[in-house]
């Protein structure tokens, strides 16, 4: 299990490759990769992530623990930047391996779950003139209550 | 003493990232109490509770919790990573 | 929209930056890879995955077309080998983009349903001296059951 | 005429990938009990129906499904891949 809190840039690809080789015996390895987007409004120039140093590390490594407890994963590996990140960049990666698909798929769902509203990072749109802070969203605190219950 | 930690906007309105402060605040919810009367950026920051998430010694925690013991209180809007 | 049935291998993470770049306006990707272990009871030398040629294609292309209809999808990426495997080669890539992390979860996962059980493959496991074909999992059909609502 | 393909263990047991098929039967079934009255081979692979999968010109269908305009039917145990 690998937990990674980095200002730098990050190649998916290669983080998939390095993940994955010496799982001979998991055959299933899920990711998924945030990118930086442009408003839906257009315009927007960069994004700025704060964290909070400490708690971060603290509360994905909780995270990944629990993902662990309730799936038989063969390993787990998240990553996520802070700072200010161009359009196109990547933002985080979440990656599970398993012998189970079904497994594989639903901790990286877990994970990214848990990830957007219980680690602390806060994003802020920059445009040309102006910045503002992105807004959680009901739907991201709602996909929580998908793992409400103990047992999977 | 605790040290205080603020985060996002909650950072900008207050105007600085952490402070030590004097309390004896039993509950986080005192400790709000003392910090909005003290000057209108914290009035500002503190004006609505529901928008706000607080943890104690790095771990979420809620208003009501009680601070003996705490050695940080950070305040911030709810997280927006992933 | 990209299918690829082919015998070669294929470098996942290379595949995975491909299918990422040009997609700034898709903030979330989602992969799947599948990787050839040994049998649980041990000993496999490699396996062997035959298909059929053009019902293959066919089969998958309708599995990508109906992923599409029924989730805002950005992108599509599906590969699948056949021929002999040795064991921790890749057999099978699945890759989604989407603005929204549930699409790109969900459509992958249903992409990886639907090849499992429709798509014409058929996996051989090679020991040193006996060969098995693998049987299909009550599971794997099961699993078709979750997306038998038309509405998503 | 009718092109049948067989794979996988189906394949196998009958010997050969593909062949042509001189028949008139009206549906899946029927092309069915043809092949089984062939020879013991056909017999084996055609045992136990519910184990077989079975497509029309690339397109799964039911050993129920007409015959009539088809080019190709193949035969196959379920698919295992991914």
């Amino acid at each position: 299990m690998s937990v990674r809190v980095q200002t730098g840039c990050f190649d998916a690809g290669a983080e998939l490759n390095a993940f994955s080789e010496g799982l001979a015996n998991a055959g299933a390895v899920v990711s998924f990769t945030g990118v930086v987007r442009d408003r839906d409004a257009g315009g927007m120039v960069a994004m700025e992530i704060e964290h909070y140093p400490g708690m971060t590390e603290r509360a994905i490594a909780a995270i990944a623990e629990e993902a662990r407890r309730r799936w038989d994963l063969a390993d787990a590996l998240v990553i996520h930047r802070h700072g200010r990140l161009e359009i196109g960049a990547p933002i985080m990666m979440v990656a599970t391996a398993s012998r189970h698909r079904a497994a594989a798929f639903e901790a990286a769902e877990f994970l990214m779950d848990y990830l957007k509203s219980r680690a602390p990072f806060w994003k802020k749109e920059i445009g040309p003139e102006d910045a503002a802070w992105v807004e959680a969203k009901d739907e991201d605190e709602a996909a929580l209550g998908r793992w409400s219950s103990g047992a999977e | 003493m605790i040290d205080c930690l603020y985060f996002a906007w909650v950072r900008e309105r207050i105007g600085v990232p952490r402070e030590r402060v004097e309390t004896s605040a039993a509950t986080v919810a005192e400790l709000v109490e003392e910090l909005r009367a003290r000057e209108p950026r914290y009035a500002a920051a503190f004006e609505d509770l529901s928008a706000l998430r607080v943890a104690i010694d790095q771990e979420l925690a809620d208003f009501a919790a009680p601070l003996e013991g705490a050695r940080e209180v950070a305040f911030f809007p709810p997280m927006t990573g992933g």
